[in-house]
């Protein structure tokens, strides 16, 4: 797979539900430095709407998002 | 409503119970919010999700244990229980015979209503993917499926929050 | 949690009840807040301390009223009843599973989960006084025992305050 | 009966338990011009109370309010 926005780590959440992608998504941004990129991979069609909220209220960029088949991939920049 | 009338505040409600006296409660609220012209959002979770299900053909779910909630947990607006004096099922029936004479709208009456002013349904995702329930089992009113992160991004920003 | 992400306002529960399905929907709400960043607190109350019960030992109380009542109250976050659909005790085994098949976390992966995030577990004083219970009786990651000025001191500064 | 206020509308919501007569009033004034005056005929007790409130909440002008019997009239002037 293209790693379209260079991720500095992916993070697999596929399989799991709400709330679990954001909460994941928050303990490994908690572990990266600001600027870095990391992709989240997620099967949950919620995330969609979710991921894009979480960043806005956590003050993280979102990048971009890309299905690929049932995996939705979700490209997040630290703030 | 949105337009015409000045937002006044908002309220927004988790209805988790599936009772037909819990959801009318929840009902009453919102539509008595939505008069004044505040901004209303309700969240349906767990056994709550039943009160904008649609009428009929709800044995749903892929696997048997799915079948079996759904099946036990038989229920739409107009066939709720009650959480006291429920009485196997008369009790909802004296209820709804009490509404009527006092001309209380149904819960079916009252979220037509609701819809009409505004309010805005979300069932949420977890216990529908639990449940084995999809958006199309639900109300033409409902918005679209949404998760915690989004119910906290409304519920943050409003004055008055229930979970019933 | 705290420091690096920027604070966005707090949540503040009170768990009364002592269903897993309650339970699940509070730490549902813990953890997606905690993961915004906002301040969560959970205060536990009456049967909600079933949910921070270790396991096990749990026949406490120094007299026959209060053992009988953890005696027959007996829970603890791996052992919690069902608000609704209980069919005596196979409605949360079946919950269970589907939630395993779902990977929903359990009531126990919830608690460490939010435990880890910041949030934090007060185990109300006078249910527990109420009940024969101590603070030994309750999971390592609880804080100190509170009674309800503090409680209202946290909600009066909280954004979103629920009951459940 | 003489209509105090010269109302352009009359909303009968007799027989209407709360919230009903807040409600239908809500939805009447939508339809109708500012400054133009309803006429609201209810029997629930209650609305002596919450009706008025409702007006001050919405901004819409309390201009009387009148008991004939068991029906209660209230007038209200839309903002």
């Amino acid at each position: 797979m293209t790693n379209q926005f260079a991720a500095d780590r992916t993070l697999d959440a596929r399989g799991l539900c709400c709330p679990m992608p954001s909460v994941k998504t928050a303990l490994a941004l908690e572990q990266m430095e600001p600027g870095q990129i990391i992709e989240v991979l997620t099967d949950d069609p919620v995330s969609k709407r979710d991921l894009p909220v979480w960043a806005q209220s956590t003050g993280n960029e979102l990048l971009g998002m890309e299905e690929d088949g049932k995996t939705i991939k979700i490209y997040l920049k630290k703030a | 409503m949105d337009s015409a009338l000045q937002k006044k505040g908002s309220v927004t409600i988790v209805l988790f119970s599936g009772e037909m006296d819990k959801a009318l409660a929840a009902f009453v609220i919102a539509t008595a919010a939505a008069s004044m012209g505040m901004a209303v959002n309700i969240f349906f979770t767990f056994w709550g999700l039943n009160a904008i299900k649609k009428e009929g053909g709800l044995i749903k779910g892929r696997n048997w244990m799915q079948k079996m909630l759904n099946a036990m947990n038989y229920g739409h607006a107009k066939k709720l229980a009650l959480s006291k004096l429920n009485m196997l099922g008369a009790g909802p029936a004296m209820l709804k015979a009490m509404m009527a004479q006092k001309r209380v709208p149904s819960l079916h009456e009252f979220i037509k209503t609701a819809s009409a002013m505004g309010v805005k349904f979300y069932p949420f995702e977890m216990s529908m993917s639990l449940m084995g329930l999809k958006k199309e089992d639900f109300l033409d009113e409902c918005q679209d499926v949404i998760g915690a992160v989004t119910y906290l991004s409304i519920a943050k920003e409003t004055g008055i929050n229930l979970f019933i």
